[in-house]
């Protein structure tokens, strides 16, 4: 086996026997669980980071191995699925920092760890496939690993969250398998190629392929949460915050809005998947997502839930950019695939860090919490002002390059979507933060944990994360132009879909 | 009401079932295979003269194999369901029906020994001399001269699974003949014999415990 | 050619009748290592015939050296020897964790080890058999041993679940013995390779009511719905290492009986019936799992999910005449016969360790026995038919075969089945995962119990990892 | 008509009324005999038809006495199970079956 190959394999075995090993550790070893949680984070960054190097420098690593005769696992490691990975493996070391905090004391930690691990390596396995069978394998173990998470506090309200989530993903597992194999019985294999497969299959197809595509989207829709998806979204918030932070900002969504990507660019290949007319329909259910979602957002008094229709409303940026033809709409997809990552685990950290320490769950129990907690705060508000795409941040630099796709794909109502949606972000996010600064702070807190200690207004391991990941925030937004942005990322790939299909 | 339509449904379709099946018997012609030319001409090969022992000790040896598997099984079976209990005491019969007993007793043992040697040429074989030496037991039972049995003893149990292990021991050794059971023409009637005799007394004690191992429970 | 003395294929039946009688003789409760001893000799012996049967071909056994028609052959070819390599490797881990199961004081246990000798003797000889008539004695030796089994120191219950059983499994090989006899009738001669060339199209009449009854005989053995009544008493009543022997495997066997009618001397006849039996499969997917979702007692729930899983194998008649039908069907027998023996097994330990034999009773077991309840998630996987367990596989195949024809239906019943197969699963684990009752008690089990289901139930999902073997042993067909 | 085929449609009666006698009777002594007719009339099917024309042909006969033993067993089985309900429950009919 060369190096080529192992790479990959390596890359899910970092967070996989590590995962494997805490679960048999006994509750008790709380050091050796701690050094092995950060050894594999640490351990998968550094892999992560020589496969950059090499994909940038256009090597190709994969490995294939036979599961039934003529049925492959194909793991690749490509430009669009090492920025997935890039995203994951970062944001996994801190969410890992920050629940090493959150859960202190906490019983099941080893359970805990264990599921976590799996999830993590279920997401590389997401953007390392190399077909679609390989694809829904991971994409199914992800489901399977990320219902112990929600369901973790073991009550009745956790299973009634962790039951709907896995009512909605279960269906649509079946819907994507369904298409699944259906396109492989047409096709014979459904490998990703850069300009897709599909378009190989003679015209007397289309009307089959595009039964395929709307039960492959459903499929993935699902996790992406895609209206009239989504229920099982603010559902599942009843999980300890950082499987939220990473079911949202990392695994989950992101595995169906990458899945959105990777069946319209390499399976359908976006030109044929724009002849059969797919991208129209596509476009109009993220818009419809991208307002009702904000619409929602407004309405909802629990922090946790409102960042969750949040979540449904950006999550789709990344399906409309998808849905806009043109290079310049993928990139702006692209880039806030990343971006809304950042954006929105910092949300959920601070969240967190809220109901951790002063017990403050819901919105209107904000009143000066700025004052108490202001480094939390800034943090908060940094994330907030992202998401309504405020200049200098991440949400910015996405919303531009959204925007300037949306005008040239010609669909200049998307404009409008986008703004509106910042408006309606503005109109949930701006009372919070007028709230945490700006209100007098209450007598006493619904209920405080944890004491400030000097400048520590909370345990460090809680405040560290979201400060990072507030600083990425900016970073992202104010060096977009430098070569190691997630931009440039971006860019990068969509040269690469775009120049093999020789389109605009 | 529900039932009488019940009984009625099923005797209709049963009778039905016999129509059908008796018209479908009437029109069958000769058969393909006829399998007496065969069975007759390796009569001289097979170490027996009687054709249905050919076929059951040697041409189709193996179902018989089988069948004391599923004796001896039969009988495990019942010892697992029916458990332990206590071992009853025995009734004595008439003083006249134990003295018949006691006559008929001998008599059936030696019917038995001349089944079991008149197998090989005419109808007869092990397991008429084994249900005929059990039949001995149940009597010397019922008139109370034979206790009913409990728990099966080391002895017991040998006694009970002697004749298949044997049975089975002979069908592997003559593996080394090229395949499972196949008798050497010349030494196939000796060890048919062998296997029969064996067979008699397991088959025997296998019988009467059928029997035996129940009664207890109903006395108790 | 493979040298008879040593053939593995006579010694798959022999060894296990050889250590049933041994551990009949050593007494009643003893016997457990004579016969861990032999299973291991068998797991061998089926991997080495397994292996030869992949390069050499299907292979026969001529029993007493006569041939059919006179004689018995038994023969061996790709299915046969992976029936005969699940056998074992299910029965050993199982064997295992019987011997810890079974205290030495539990009337269940006195004769547990010789029956399980004559029930996996029957079993492999059933497999490689290839005379109908011997085959009757064969399913009789497997039916006899698995009512024993169940009955085996039981309350009232339990009795009349094994009566129930007994009859069913009676009258089905009854009606199968006389579609025996008129075959017999009909051509002169029970042996499979003798018949496939007379039996065609034009058959008699008598022939086509033979094969129906024969059919219906091991409908009823194989308890596919409406002929369930007796699965669930029986298979929900029996003690745990049973109940997962005979889901695992004993109700294989007379489905993997009707397939080999269906390949073999039938052929021509009995695809006139493919769609009923898909029909009747689709319907015990349904019933069984609804029953399995509204199941009070955790073992109930399984054993109707055994019905429910028994439909899957049906829905491949109409597929036969197309590659990968048997593929698809196979895996789904191995898929189905790890995961339900580790969830059985699994079931075992969670009802000793609890002292609860409800689903309700469930509340705190992720906690408390974190390795069985994992093992019944993994098995439970495997039956939702989620990737990458061999589940999935035997579903991507069934689903893949059934479009590849247009039946649409198919996929849709096979897919709908997952879904609910989903409902009952997450039953027990969405209770499992609720925090520990205060009123709650745990017994101590020993570490056997609980690493024997769960390696019985990661088989089920590691074999989704590896099926080209199997998949390729199945291309050597008689 | 021939004797060999009187002899098999009379066990295709027998076997009829055996089956109807196990899916009607509820007394399970009675089922065991109505199951035992089903044998018998399974195993004169067996016998009957295949001397239908002229002389007997040992095969069936020796597969019927092999027949006979496991009918024997498993009635024998059967007897062993229902006097086990029988102590346990005092019935002599099969309860309904439970789920609680």
């Amino acid at each position: 086996m060369t190096s080529h190959e192992l790479l990959p394999l390596a890359l899910l075995a970092s967070s996989l026997l590590p995962g494997l090993i805490i679960f048999a550790l006994p509750e008790t070893w709380i050091g050796v669980r701690t050094f092995l949680n950060l050894f594999a984070a640490i351990t998968k960054l550094g892999l992560v980071a020589l496969l950059l190097a090499g994909v940038a420098a256009g090597e190709e690593y994969g490995v294939r191995y036979a599961v039934l005769p003529g049925l492959e696992l194909v793991l690749k490691a490509d430009a669009l699925g090492m920025m997935f990975i890039t995203l994951s493996a970062i944001l996994w070391l801190f969410t890992t920092l920050y629940a090493i905090g959150y859960l202190e004391g906490a019983p099941h930690r080893s359970r805990f760890f264990g599921f976590f691990s799996l999830c993590v390596t279920a997401t590389m396995g997401i953007a390392l496939a190399a077909n679609l069978f390989t694809f829904f394998i991971f994409y199914e173990l992800l489901t399977l690993s990320t219902f112990p998470l929600v369901v973790h506090r073991g009550t009745d309200k956790a299973m009634k969250g962790g039951t709907i989530y896995l009512a909605y993903t279960l269906i649509g597992g079946t819907a994507l398998l369904a298409g699944i194999v259906w396109l492989h019985h047409l096709l014979g294999h459904t490998e990703f190629a850069h300009a897709g497969i599909a378009a190989a299959l003679g015209p007397e197809y289309a009307g089959q392929l595009k039964i395929i595509f709307l039960l492959l989207i459903a499929g993935v829709g699902v996790k992406a949460a895609i209206v009239p998806l989504h229920g099982w979204l603010p559902q599942a918030m009843v999980a300890p915050a950082p499987v939220s932070a990473l079911l949202h900002a990392v695994a989950v969504v992101k595995a169906g809005a990458f899945g959105i990507v990777r069946i319209v660019y390499e399976v359908y290949g976006v030109e044929f998947a724009q002849s059969l007319e797919l991208l129209y329909p596509l476009a109009l259910f993220a818009a419809v997502t991208i307002l009702w979602g904000s619409f929602r957002a407004l309405f909802q008094d629990d922090l946790k839930k409102r960042l969750a229709y949040s979540t449904v409303s950006q999550v789709s940026y990344i399906a409309l950019g998808v849905a806009l033809f043109g290079p310049i709409g993928t990139i702006g997809g692209l880039v806030h695939l990343v971006h809304q990552g950042i954006m929105k685990i910092t949300l959920f950290f601070c969240a967190g860090n809220y109901a951790e320490t002063l017990g403050i769950h819901k919105v209107s129990e904000m009143d000066g919490a700025g004052r108490r907690m202001p480094l939390t705060t800034l943090a908060f508000s940094i994330g907030a002002l992202g998401m309504m795409g405020a200049p200098l941040t991440a949400g910015a630099v996405s919303k531009a390059w959204l925007s300037d796709g949306a005008a040239a794909a010609g669909m200049d109502w998307a404009i409008w979507v986008l703004w509106t949606s910042s408006l309606l972000n503005a109109a949930y996010f701006l009372p919070v933060l007028w709230r945490a600064w700006f209100r007098p702070v209450p007598p006493a807190w619904p209920e405080e944990h944890i004491a400030r200690r000097g400048w520590r207004e909370t345990a460090w391991l809680l405040l560290l994360p979201p400060l990072f990941t507030a600083a990425a925030t900016l970073a992202a937004g104010t060096l977009s132009d430098s070569e190691m942005s997630p931009l440039a990322w971006a860019k990068l790939i969509a040269e690469r879909e775009y120049v093999v299909q020789g389109a605009p | 009401m529900k039932r009488f339509s019940l009984v009625v449904l099923v005797l209709s379709l049963a009778s039905a079932f016999v129509f059908f099946l008796g018209g479908a018997m009437l029109e069958l012609g000769p058969t393909a295979v006829d399998l007496r030319a065969p069975v007759a001409a390796h009569l001289a090969e097979s170490g027996v003269t009687h054709p249905v022992t050919a076929v059951l000790l040697n041409y189709r040896g193996y179902d018989t194999l089988l069948e004391i598997a599923v004796l001896l099984l039969a009988l495990l079976a019942i010892l697992a369901v029916v458990g332990e209990a206590p071992a009853s005491p025995t009734r004595a019969a008439h003083p006249v029906l134990q003295a018949l007993a006691r006559l008929a007793v001998p008599l059936m043992v030696v019917v038995a020994v001349y089944l079991l040697w008149a197998g090989a040429f005419r109808p007869g074989g092990a397991f008429q001399a084994g249900a005929l030496l059990a039949a001995a037991a149940v009597l010397l039972h019922l008139v109370g001269l034979l206790p009913s049995w409990s728990r099966p003893r080391l002895g017991l149990r040998i006694g009970l699974a002697a004749g298949f292990a044997l049975f089975l021991a002979v069908a592997a050794g003559l593996l080394m003949q090229g395949s499972l059971l196949q008798y050497p023409p010349a030494a196939a009637g000796v060890l048919i014999l062998l296997i029969e005799s064996g067979l008699t007394v397991s088959l025997a004690l296998i019988l009467a415990g059928l029997f035996l191992f129940l009664s207890r429970e109903a006395e108790a | 050619m493979i040298e008879p003395l040593f053939d593995p294929l006579v010694w798959l039946i022999l060894l296990p009748l050889a250590w049933a009688t041994l551990t009949f003789v050593l007494g009643p409760g003893r016997g457990a290592w004579p016969a861990i001893a032999g299973l291991t000799a068998q797991c061998w012996l089926a991997f080495d015939l397994a292996q030869k049967v992949g390069s050499g071909g299907a292979a026969n056994h001529v029993v007493g050296g006569w041939g059919a028609p006179l004689g018995i052959d038994l023969a061996v070819d790709g299915l046969s020897a992976a029936m005969l390599l699940l056998t074992q490797t299910v029965a050993l881990p199982l064997a295992i964790y019987a011997r810890s199961y079974f205290k030495s004081d539990d009337p269940a246990g006195t004769w547990f080890w010789p029956l399980m000798g004559f029930l996996i003797a029957g079993l492999n000889a059933l497999f490689v058999s290839a005379d109908l008539f011997n085959l009757y004695v064969t399913l009789e030796l497997v039916g006899l041993a698995a009512v024993g089994l169940v009955a085996a120191g039981g309350g009232a219950q339990q009795v009349a679940a094994a009566l129930r059983y007994l009859f069913a499994t009676l009258v089905g090989s009854g009606a199968y013995l006389l579609g025996v006899a008129l075959i017999y009738g009909a051509y002169g001669t029970v042996s499979v390779a003798t018949l496939l060339p007379l039996v065609t199209n034009d058959a008699p009449r008598l022939v086509w009511i033979a094969s129906g009854l024969m059919v219906a005989g091991l409908m009823l053995k194989t308890a596919l719905f409406p002929f369930h009544f007796w699965l669930p008493p029986a298979h929900g009543g029996a003690p745990a290492p049973v109940s997962a022997l005979l889901s695992a495997l004993v109700v294989k066997a007379s489905f993997y009986l009707i397939l080999r009618l269906w390949l073999g001397p039938l052929q021509a006849v009995l695809p006139a019936f493919a769609w009923l039996l898909a029909l009747l499969g689709s319907a015990a997917i349904f019933w069984g799992s609804w029953q399995a979702i509204r199941a009070v007692k955790l073992k109930r729930l399984i054993a109707y999910s055994t019905v429910a899983q028994l439909g899957y194998l049906f829905l491949i008649f109409p597929l036969l005449a197309a590659h990968g039908a048997l593929q698809a069907g196979v895996m789904q027998i191995f898929a189905h016969g790890l995961a339900k023996a580790g969830m059985f097994a699994a079931a075992g330990v969670l009802i000793k360790a609890t002292g609860q034999d409800t689903v309700a009773g469930l509340a705190g077991a992720v906690e408390r026995l974190p390795v069985t309840m994992f093992a019944f998630g993994l098995a439970g996987m495997t039956l939702m038919g989620l990737p990458p367990s061999s589940g999935f596989l035997a579903k991507w195949l069934i689903i893949e075969v059934a479009q590849a024809q247009g039946h649409w239906i198919i996929v849709v019943v096979v897919l709908a089945g997952g879904l609910l197969a989903a409902v009952y699963v997450l039953r027990v684990l969405r209770q499992a995962f609720l925090l520990t009752p205060a009123s709650a008690t745990l017994t101590p089990v020993p570490r056997m119990l609980e690493w024997s289901a769960f390696a019985l139930a990661a088989a089920s999902v590691l074999l989704g990892l590896r099926g080209v073997e199997l998949m390729q042993l199945l291309g050597a067909m008689a | 008509m021939s004797t060999g085929f009187i002899f098999a449609l009379t066990g295709a009666i027998l076997f009829a009324a055996g089956l109807a006698g196990v899916v009607l009777i509820g007394h399970l002594l009675r089922r065991i005999l109505a199951f035992n007719l089903m044998g018998s009339g399974a195993f004169l099917v067996l016998v009957g038809l295949a001397q239908r024309h002229d002389v007997a042909d040992p095969v069936p006969q020796a597969m019927v006495l092999t027949g006979i033993v496991v009918a024997v067993a498993a009635t024998a089985l059967a007897l062993a199970l229902v006097r086990k309900l029988h102590a346990l429950s005092g019935q002599l009919e099969l309860p309904d079956d439970v789920d609680d």
